[in-house]
């Protein structure tokens, strides 16, 4: 996916972030959301390794070897920001302060059930912090390709693939489309130019409604 | 103080937030680390009904114990009351419950509740009858154990030295003590503090507890109690 | 009991503690322990409200409003001291890492059971500590009078009051005698003057054996 | 520096009390907070047949990775492997067992042994077969729950900023992270620090592992590695 795509796809996800909140945020394009803030938004970014309020990158040079996140690379920090241990950092994610986070996916449900952890048959990595997140944050937001590199859906049905969690993702943003997920399923809300709904359709792996007002995003 | 994000309140505004009949979680031990202007707002405001979770009831005229001694709480989950002879004696004429627990066990009760763990399973006060009540247990590799369950509460109300507006807070000495806990408690969480202090002005390698935990913060009038020891 | 007969019971419990201990003293007789401690013993004393590296008492109007210890009393600090919310101070308790603590009781069962916490019939203040103390503290030293104001024993051969904690004493020092609790049972380790053995087992309220060397303490 | 607790040793010294077939934990989360010093220990000692349990994996030549890397592991409870491909490696082939905790309540379970809490209920993970193994289940209020254990070690090992001769330890930023968990969690605990002060010189409000947790000091070397965004 190339950068202008990414970068659509971040600043679509950034207008989900409002004055106050709490997010956390996954590696790949969700770490490119904050460049598209309007200045002025007091947002705190957390880390699961215990950071609340993380800047962006440091400078080249300008690294400190003990301020990384949950990645383990290095981040600056932003006024008012803390350091706690991992249990106050997950604390936040399970008693519900974190109000968003916003990560890839390899698969989504059109329940919004979440597959973003395994492969079976190739490398187990382990969970991490995903569990907990896709569980516990307030809202879930997946930024993902609409298809996989065969082509294949990403949002299906039922998903193939193990479950991080399941009935937990909100929101699904695309390259194509933006997808709202409730009780009632799949809704497509947006729509980025130059796909049409029925170019949506196809690359889809279950039915959706379409909102009132599709929004068209260039 | 800019006020950024708009935590920082008065006495009153944080006094609507309340309602007769809420479950109100109080950080502090042995009277020492209770907001004293936050109590004092419950008590003129007339809230009551009330059920209070904390370390202890305090002295009749400190801490928490205020609020038990004119007879506001229902109900009370503590450590101990021993301090505060009205607690005892409402107990005993049946217009307040009690329930005890462990001191260390409600202290991580009340860090569960807050930190979004169910329950804890816990082997103090086993063969006891009080500690034990009607309370679930698990067997575990042989062994009995309580389940002892998470507490929250609607408002926690805590006391700190210092926070900045975003709500991050430092406390001082033994003052600490269950604060830090109680803080994230609370579906609702008001901080009364000795001093607002400028964003980025406190070290944040210093700060006990994150502002994610704050929702307001109230100036502290002062502590304005004569001590147990005076 | 008088000033001097509490102090002798003090100096006794004082022997007990070596050289880089964690000690939690209980209100009473316990907290005239650190007096009798010699010059340059390095001990830190422990505080359920959150304290590591209790102090003396402030003098008359130097106390600190917002520093006491677990009953609410003034307190100062050593150096090395740290404070911590609760938690981490039982975490202290339940971990083993608290090496004794010295507390009075109502009574004591020849099989080390300790109640001291509840009269039935009286107020019930709480267990307040006392549980995680008595079950896990390294070692638990009682300090208290051989018989209660009736003259009836306060060791006895099983507990009239309900339990703190079953079989958890180590050690028992009252105005008469210094007693050892092991699984073998009560032993009788030491004899304050001018107290005889005959007149301890006469105000003991179970069978207790005589230690090989029993010290006499002036 | 005064030695008065007799807590401040040489790293050859610590390395007396490491035995193979150890269960050693190690504060750090993607390298950072792992300390340098103790680890090149226990490499350069020979130790081997460990258990390690920790957050992660490290990277291969960082932090844990580098006792991984080595084959100096028979078994890792972690919560991913992924940033460490030796790891990965190591468990397709059967030379290494992992066994997987979500993040969160891996760190929760590591202070649980640190407070010696017996284990706490846990409701991540639940539908998934990774986490739940064959884990006990309890029942609460109608709802099912994972029984996640507390973990303990022989010996822990953490990275501090400073400590003071009694063990006190004040961490440095993010390389805080599962530090103060970990140095409660140990039988034994050494801290590697960058700087040791004197007694009384650390603000008692600000040190965040008591030492009362740490059994031994040792002087670090040095951060020493290439960091994975080099």
């Amino acid at each position: 996916m190339g950068v202008e795509i990414r970068n659509r796809i971040a600043k679509r996800a950034a207008e989900e972030i409002k004055n106050g909140m709490i997010v956390n945020l996954g590696i790949g394009i969700p770490s490119l959301v904050p460049n598209h803030l309007p200045a002025g938004t007091n947002v705190m970014f957390h880390a699961e390794n215990g950071i609340t309020g993380m800047g962006p990158s440091p400078e080249k040079g300008k690294e400190d070897e003990n301020l990384c996140n949950a990645g383990g690379f290095p981040v600056s920090i932003v006024k008012g920001a803390s350091y706690c241990d991992s249990t106050i950092a997950f604390g936040m994610i399970r008693r519900g302060r974190v109000d968003m986070t916003i990560l890839g996916s390899l698969e989504v449900s059109g329940k919004g059930d979440l597959a973003n952890w395994i492969v079976p048959g190739k490398k187990v990595p382990g969970m991490g912090g995903a569990m907990e997140l896709a569980q516990k944050a307030k809202k879930v937001i997946v930024l993902m390709n609409q298809t996989d590199k065969y082509g294949n859906p990403k949002i299906v049905d039922e998903c193939t693939l193990p479950l991080t969690s399941a009935r937990c993702v909100n929101m699904i943003i695309t390259e194509m489309a933006v997808f709202q997920i409730s009780s009632h399923g799949l809704t497509l809300t947006d729509l980025f130019t130059p796909y049409s709904i029925n170019e949506v359709r196809a690359k889809t792996g279950c039915s959706f409604t379409i909102a009132e007002n599709v929004r068209v995003i260039n | 103080m800019e006020n950024t994000f708009n935590k920082i309140i008065e006495l009153d505004v944080a006094m609507k937030h309340f309602r007769d009949g809420m479950i109100i979680m109080f950080g502090g031990f042995g009277g020492i680390g209770t907001p004293p202007t936050l109590i004092d707002g419950i008590l003129d405001n007339g809230y009551k009904d009330l059920t209070l979770i904390g370390n202890d009831a305090g002295f009749p005229h400190i801490g928490i114990g205020k609020v038990v001694s004119q007879g506001r709480a229902k109900k009370m989950i503590a450590s101990h009351i021993g301090s505060n002879p009205v607690a005892g004696q409402l107990m005993t004429d049946g217009r307040m419950e009690v329930e005890f627990s462990p001191q260390g066990i409600l202290a991580e009760r009340i860090r569960a509740g807050g930190v979004g763990i169910p329950a804890i399973l816990s082997d103090i006060g086993l063969d006891n009858d009080i500690v034990t009540g009607n309370k679930q247990t698990c067997i575990m590799g042989g062994k009995k154990y309580l389940v002892e369950t998470a507490l929250t509460a609607n408002i926690s109300i805590v006391f700190a030295k210092k926070a900045d507006p975003y709500g991050n807070l430092v406390f001082d000495k033994s003052a600490r003590n269950t604060n830090p806990l109680v803080a994230m408690a609370g579906d609702m969480t008001i901080a009364e503090v000795e001093e607002i202090v400028p964003l980025g002005s406190l070290d944040p390698d210093e700060i006990i507890t994150p502002g994610v935990f704050v929702n307001y913060i109230v100036p502290s009038k002062g502590v304005n109690w004569k001590w147990a020891w005076e």
